[in-house]
């Protein structure tokens, strides 16, 4: 067995090992154990990130059956830019855990465990190359999320969790519908599926419904806002960061590498699905009077902005849009890591409270400031560049409406990004609000602000990542 | 028609019949018993369809423990607000229906074309039906879940313990109410419990140990005890406590633990991730599964992280 | 001579000096007045520096050059040629009397460590623009200057400052959307698109020429929102609500001359004129530098408001540039581009002015302007001079750009341009002397003196800072022949595009 | 021709799951239409696939085994949830047309104040 591949039984049972021993350990001493699991795993990712630069992906079998029989894992360029996403925003998020989850609360025992199980979850989503091993996965994220998202005890989280939790079950049940019918028709549950032609299209419409369903893609977005806005902040960064693009990443691998010859027309109603999720991420966006709803907003609008790769399905978009996912996931981190300390110190995250807030809480302020820059993909910005590869790639394949549309996108995220710059930065503050609350430990702040950085200095310098990535589209390596 | 025929269509009808009592019957908790009588049907069919192993899995945990969670979920709410438990604010139905009957036709479209496709069976069935031989096993279905998709079990295993440690969020924080459930003090139930009991272990151990070339296996084996568990609890013997304690805490782990084993030794010994130990070591890995199935079923149902023995 | 690797360091080193300028002042907070001021000071100071070394090594001869990959196939240059020395030079002098000014003029008001902060930024993106050595870095610091800008338009924070600064961002981001497409199918068509005298695009007209003209329309949209070509100027005159600094050296230099700028880069550097004509592009930019003069001029006169009659004069004086570029030739282009510095002069100088009449005397209409001859002779004079030099009188800065653009034109064969340049010299008159009359002829109006008390240091420092680039805009008028001066400057660069 | 007849037995108790899910927003009656549904697709992926010699497919059956117990973790999970949510709020359904509070608004009127004050 290859050392690569045993790292990456690493990267799922180190989170996976130290969940058990935190519900193994009395509730008041699992801090400790999660914070050290948590800062264990991304180890593992510097060599993967050298086996996949070096042979192009890192393939696993377990107990040496080979597919069809077996369960292969296989780490490829996407699956390791979204899991140094989840590795970066999971240790910014850790001191605002830390913080929000102290041992005396009663939750806080819970928490630390699902923490983990969460971790489990997403990095293997991100490793599956086995259909079903794909939905235990997810289903395992799901539970974990709705979890956490239930630890804020308030009537609007509770209720979000539970309408997340019956979605999900939902969009899992029409996955696994969509997984029979492969199965009925090629007898194997590998994603990697040789020898068909066509995958027989009724499957593969389900099984992509069930993931736009937990990806939270346009039309069957409708618990993301009030789960994201309403869980506690460090839950909201992680879940933003990476839970969603998690079932993005295995959609695109279904898309290009289960599906054959996936049928244009459907490409192309993908893509229009996206344009619509953008268009209506943004105005939501604008219209929202609370903060965290604003950024959940812009989260649905970027991730239609993710599924124009599908009708640009060219090299350079692959690149680009694999690009945008590493600085979106960044920049959504920071700016709910951001919002999670506004709350904290003005009780509550509605616009009407923002004003003055670059005096009181300056890091903050220039956190939503720079992770904005982010998100429209002004030039120096990590965004930028991924905007760039789409819009050339855009270009060569002679998709104006795409082209069109990937720019107005830049201008449509401009327009809630400076409402909220305007009324954090410019704004008077007209009354002094209320009380202020004690301010989390600058820690937080500065976890957010590093994000943030991150997001645009990687912008600056993308050639590391984009050879990876540049190493083949999923459906291309075989 | 010829008989076997028409008693498919009998089975079907009970099961559609049932399943529109839970759907559409307006009194809450007899919809929850008829999905009761529903899950035992459903494991009527599975029996007719030659799948003994989904028959054991349905009656014990589709049924059986699905339905008593409702209920005592179910109970809680009754308690917390009578009038709000049963209140029943329904949209309008006609668009319901029509919905309704669009997803049925979907799905039996779906259905009768993928029947009429030509199909070879499986190629991964096929694989499992060559390869069972040289793990020594005779149920193919243990060789699946154990063996050929082992890790699939693991993090179902991971489910299971992640939906107790979510519901602990929740139940950390409310009181808790012992009369909800040790409600039943008569002496005829208490010699009851004194046959049930041994019974249940017997069943469950011979459920386990079989499980390897017969239909059984630990899901089922956990599941009855699971029952037991239940019912102990049912009965006062056993009485919810809110203290968690380390030998419960060791119980739940108990079964991933297992299965991580079984993933990292041979890795230590040089072979590939999860490669087949043997038969002692299946096992080894379903006795404990077994133990943290039991436990944490039953805790979901007491919605307690541990359990108390009751006053006599 | 100096090293190469100097010549690799230099020209970033000038765009990021103002850059750290403005992380010290960030950092520093609002309560560090002293350190602030030292810092803007040194900053400006070697930042000028460091473009007349840069300007006396490139007339010796030697190249700047910096490459920086940002992506495959896609490159950050930096590089220095004479006209970009010509940009460089007049934002670095510029910037440092407007940090003297503006350090006196917000001596009392709150936030001006994010002000500073924001205009070292802004001055840096400027910079960064004239030292750009393809499309896409003209693109990335042209975006970056609209980001920085913003803040400053929005300074004040009242409701018309922030309706201000809407309005700047719908024009200035959808300019930037444009160009952004433009420059997306130009790198389709032509790669990596360095700049080079005399246009890069001549062989791939054949074959794409429909696409090359739209590109070209793209572009010169894109860059007309900051040059206020008048469809698109409707930002210029609400962002005069900033405070005078902004809108002195901002509106009158920095964001203005970026956007006239990108059109000079684009007609000379990636077009090239004959491609232009040839695209039969160059009538309807005269067409359009033209009505922009005249309307411009029109909208001017019909302004009671000082600073937004002064804005509608910009708009019209810009176009100068653009008309000097489009009709070609060595004279109207040496015009054209010599207006790039003499109009930076003069505008600064009616703005510092401005600001001063708006601060002490709390004058904001033309009609209040009556008799501040004799309560400010100093500050009246410099506005005299630069009225006049707007005007074209000799032997001001003025009269000479316009003389080199009306010849342009007669050489260029083009009477329609030369009666342009006549009607809107007469319309700048129409526009200006009334102003000049006020000053000096009329009886003093009943004016109480403004609220605010300025010591008696900031006040000279205001005086001196108009009174100084009112000299200027003499002094080169004057002394226009010698070598050294901006006109021999346009001159040399002038050769090298139309010989 | 068996199967024939139990896919349109799944179809028909997915179409009565999918009806109970929409019509009633009491959260047990949707957890319960949930769990119909679920048995359905059980139901389709054992009869779909081919059988071998006579025996139902064993990795079909593994997925279903796998799914049922998925599918009490997450029930009994949701049950929690919803005990919890109906202690909170007084009501046990997730509509926001019934409950303003649930999109982070002000309580309604008469917000039943009882159902919050007992607990810890």
């Amino acid at each position: 067995m290859t050392p690569a591949a045993q790292l990456l039984i690493g990267l799922v049972f180190v989170p996976l090992s130290t969940a058990l021993v935190a519900v193994l350990l009395p509730p008041r001493r699992r801090r400790w154990a999660v914070v050290l699991g948590g800062l264990a795993w991304p180890c593992l990712l510097v060599p993967l990130s050298m086996a996949v630069a070096r042979e192009q992906s890192v393939v696993m079998v377990f107990g040496g059956w080979a597919p069809p029989l077996g369960i292969g894992w296989r780490l490829d360029a996407l699956g390791l830019v979204v899991l140094w996403v989840h590795a970066l925003a999971g240790i910014a998020a850790l001191p605002s855990a830390w913080r929000r989850f102290d041992p005396d609360l009663p939750e806080s025992g819970p928490f630390w465990s699902l923490w983990m199980i969460l971790a489990t979850g997403v990095n293997l989503a991100l490793l599956a190359a086995d259909l079903f091993n794909l939905y235990v996965a997810l289903e395992l994220t799901t539970l974990a999320a709705v979890a956490l998202i239930a630890t804020d005890d308030g009537i609007a989280a509770l209720a979000a969790a539970m309408r997340y939790l019956l979605l999900a079950v939902l969009g899992s049940l029409m996955y696994v519908l969509g997984v029979g019918l492969v199965y009925a028709q090629t007898g194997s549950l590998a994603m990697h599926q040789p020898g068909i032609e066509a995958l027989n299209n009724v499957a593969l419409v389900l099984m992509l419904t069930g993931l736009m369903v937990k990806a939270a893609i346009f039309p069957l977005h409708v618990w993301l806002p009030h789960a994201y806005s309403n869980a506690p902040g460090p839950v909201a960064a992680i879940m933003a960061a990476v839970v969603g693009k998690a079932a993005l990443v295995a959609f695109w691998r279904i898309w290009f590498e289960t599906a054959e010859a996936p049928p244009a027309q459907l490409a192309d109603f993908l893509g229009l699905i996206g344009a619509a999720a953008l268009v209506y991420g943004a105005i939501a966006a604008y219209l929202q009077p609370r903060l965290k709803m604003v950024i959940a907003y812009s989260s649905i609008s970027h991730f239609g902005f993710l599924l124009l790769l599908l009708p640009l399905a060219s090299q350079q978009a692959f690149q680009g849009a694999g690009f945008h996912l590493l600085a979106h996931g960044l920049a959504k981190a920071a700016m709910f890591l951001a919002a999670a300390n506004i709350v904290v110190v003005l009780g509550s995250d509605s616009i009407r409270h923002l004003p003055g807030l670059d005096k009181r809480m300056p890091l903050e302020a220039f956190t939503l400031a720079l992770a904005g820059v982010t998100l429209i993909g002004l030039p120096p910005s990590g965004g930028f560049t991924g905007k760039w590869m789409l819009l050339s790639a855009a270009w060569e394949t002679g998709g104006w409406f795409w082209l069109v549309l990937i720019v107005l996108s830049g201008l449509m995220s401009a327009a809630y990004v400076f409402r909220i710059l305007a009324l954090t930065c410019f704004h008077p503050a007209r009354r002094a609000v209320h009380h202020l609350h004690p301010r989390p430990p600058k820690i937080t702040s500065l976890a957010a602000l590093t994000l943030a950085l991150l997001a645009v200095v990687i912008g600056l310098y993308p050639h590391p990542v984009l050879d990876l990535l540049g190493a083949g589209m999923p459906g291309m390596v075989r | 028609m010829s008989a076997p025929l028409a008693v498919d269509v009998l089975l079907g009808l009970i099961l559609v019949g049932l399943a529109a009592q839970v759907a559409i019957g307006e009194h809450l908790f007899r919809a929850i018993v008829f999905y009761v009588a529903f899950g035992l049907s459903m494991s009527v069919i599975w029996a007719r369809l030659g799948a003994p192993d989904l028959a054991l899995a349905d009656a014990a945990i589709g049924a059986g423990l699905t339905g008593a969670l409702m209920m005592v979920a179910f109970r809680r709410l009754v308690e917390i607000d009578p009038k709000q438990a049963q209140a029943q604010a329904t949209r309008s139905s006609a668009l319901a229906v029509l919905i309704g009957v669009l997803a049925a036709g979907m799905v039996a479209t779906i259905g009768l074309t993928a029947l009429t496709l030509e199909q070879q069976p499986g190629r991964a069935g096929l694989q499992v039906m060559e390869t069972l031989g040289d793990t020594g096993l005779g149920n193919p279905i243990t060789g699946v879940l154990l063996v050929f998709r082992g890790f699939d079990t693991l993090i179902e295993m991971t489910v299971l313990l992640t939906a107790f440690v979510g519901s602990r969020v929740m139940t950390t924080r409310s009181r808790f109410y012992v009369a909800t459930i040790a409600g039943f003090q008569l002496p005829l139930v208490r010699t009851l419990v004194a046959v049930i009991l041994p019974l249940a272990a017997l069943i469950a151990m011979h459920l386990l140990w079989i499980g390897s070339d017969q239909p059984g296996g630990a899901f089922q084996a956990g599941s009855v005890l699971a029952g037991a568990g239940v019912l102990l609890l049912l009965t006062g013997t056993l009485l919810p406590a809110s203290k968690s304690r380390a030998l419960v805490r060791l119980a739940l782990v108990a079964g991933v633990a297992s299965l991580c084993v079984l993933v990292l030794a041979p890795m230590l010994r040089g072979q590939v991730a999860m490669a087949y130990l043997g038969r002692g070591s299946l096992l080894f890995a379903e006795a404990l599964m077994m133990v943290s199935i039991a436990t944490s079923l039953t805790l979901l149902f007491a919605g307690r992280p541990s359990l108390k023995v009751g006053r006599p | 001579m100096i090293s190469p690797w100097t010549t690799q360091i230099l020209p970033p080193a000038v765009v990021l000096v103002s850059t750290l300028a403005a992380i010290v002042i960030f950092v520093a907070g609002e309560a560090r007045q002293r350190l602030r001021i030292w810092v803007n000071l040194t900053a400006a100071l070697l930042k000028l520096l460091l473009v007349v070394w840069i300007g006396l090594e490139v007339l010796a001869g030697t190249t700047f050059m910096f490459r920086f990959e940002l992506l495959p196939g896609l490159e950050l240059i930096l590089h220095a040629d004479a006209l970009s020395i010509l940009f460089a030079s007049l934002s670095a002098v510029l910037w440092l009397v407007t940090t003297v000014y503006a350090i006196a003029y917000l001596e009392h008001s709150p936030n001006r460590a994010r002000f500073f902060g924001f205009f070292s930024l802004c001055v840096s993106a400027t910079m960064g623009i004239a030292m750009a050595g393809n499309l896409l870095t003209l693109f990335l610091f042209y975006e970056l200057l609209t980001l920085t800008t913003w803040p400053l338009v929005v300074h004040n924070g009242t409701p018309e400052a922030l309706a201000a600064g809407r309005s700047y961002l719908r024009y200035t981001l959808t300019g930037g959307v444009v160009l952004l497409t433009a420059l997306v199918w130009l790198y389709g068509l032509a790669g990596n698109a360095v700049f080079t005298p005399g246009g890069f695009l001549a062989p791939l007209a054949a074959a794409h020429g429909d696409a090359l003209t739209l590109i070209f329309v793209m572009l010169v949209a894109g860059f007309g929102v900051k040059a206020g070509l008048i469809p698109l100027h409707g930002w210029l005159p609400k962002a005069m609500v900033a405070p005078a600094p902004v809108s002195a050296l901002l509106h009158a230099v920095a964001v203005v001359k970026a956007g006239a700028f990108g059109i000079i880069r684009t007609v000379e550097d990636v077009y090239g004129l004959e491609l232009v004509a040839e695209l039969g592009m160059r009538l309807p930019l005269i067409t359009v530098a033209s009505w922009t003069i005249v309307i411009g001029s029109l909208l001017a006169l019909r302004e009671h408001h000082l600073k937004r009659r002064l804005a509608y004069s910009t708009v019209s004086q810009v176009s100068y540039i653009v008309l000097g570029i489009a009709v070609g030739g060595l004279l109207a282009t040496s015009g054209g581009m010599v207006h790039l510095v003499h109009q930076g002069l003069m505008k600064i100088t009616l703005f510092f002015c401005a600001g001063i009449f708006g601060l002490l005397l709390g004058v904001k209409r033309i009609d209040q302007l009556d008799g501040l001859g004799r309560r400010m002779p100093w500050v009246s004079g410099a506005f005299t001079v630069a009225a006049l030099g707007m005007i074209g009188l000799p032997p001001l800065v003025g009269f000479i750009s316009k003389w080199y653009l009306a010849s342009g034109a007669l050489a260029a064969g083009m009477p329609l341009v030369l009666a342009v340049l006549i009607t809107s010299a007469l319309l700048n008159a129409a526009y200006f002397l009334p102003l000049v009359r006020r000053l000096w002829l009329n009886p003093p109006g009943t004016l109480v003196e403004a609220p605010i008390e300025i010591g008696r240091l900031p006040r000279l420092a205001l005086m001196s800072s108009a009174v100084a680039t009112a000299a200027l805009v003499v002094v080169l008028g004057v002394l226009a022949a010698h070598p050294l001066s901006p006109l021999n400057w346009v001159v040399k660069i002038a050769q090298g595009y139309a010989p | 021709m068996t199967s024939a007849v139990f896919v349109l037995v799944a179809a028909a108790i997915f179409g009565l799951g999918v009806h109970g899910l929409l019509v009633s927003a009491h959260i047990m009656r949707k957890l319960l239409a949930l769990n119909l549904m679920l048995s359905a697709l059980f139901l389709l992926l054992i009869v779909v696939p081919a059988t071998i010699d006579g025996r139902p497919d064993p990795v079909p059956q593994a997925l279903v085994l796998t799914g049922i117990v998925i599918a009490v973790s997450t029930t009994a999970f949701a049950l929690a949830l919803m005990v919890r949510l109906f202690r909170k709020q007084g009501h046990a359904s997730i509509h926001p047309d019934i409950d303003p509070r649930l999109l982070g608004r002000k309580a309604p009127s008469k917000a039943n104040k009882t159902a919050q004050g007992d607990d810890r």
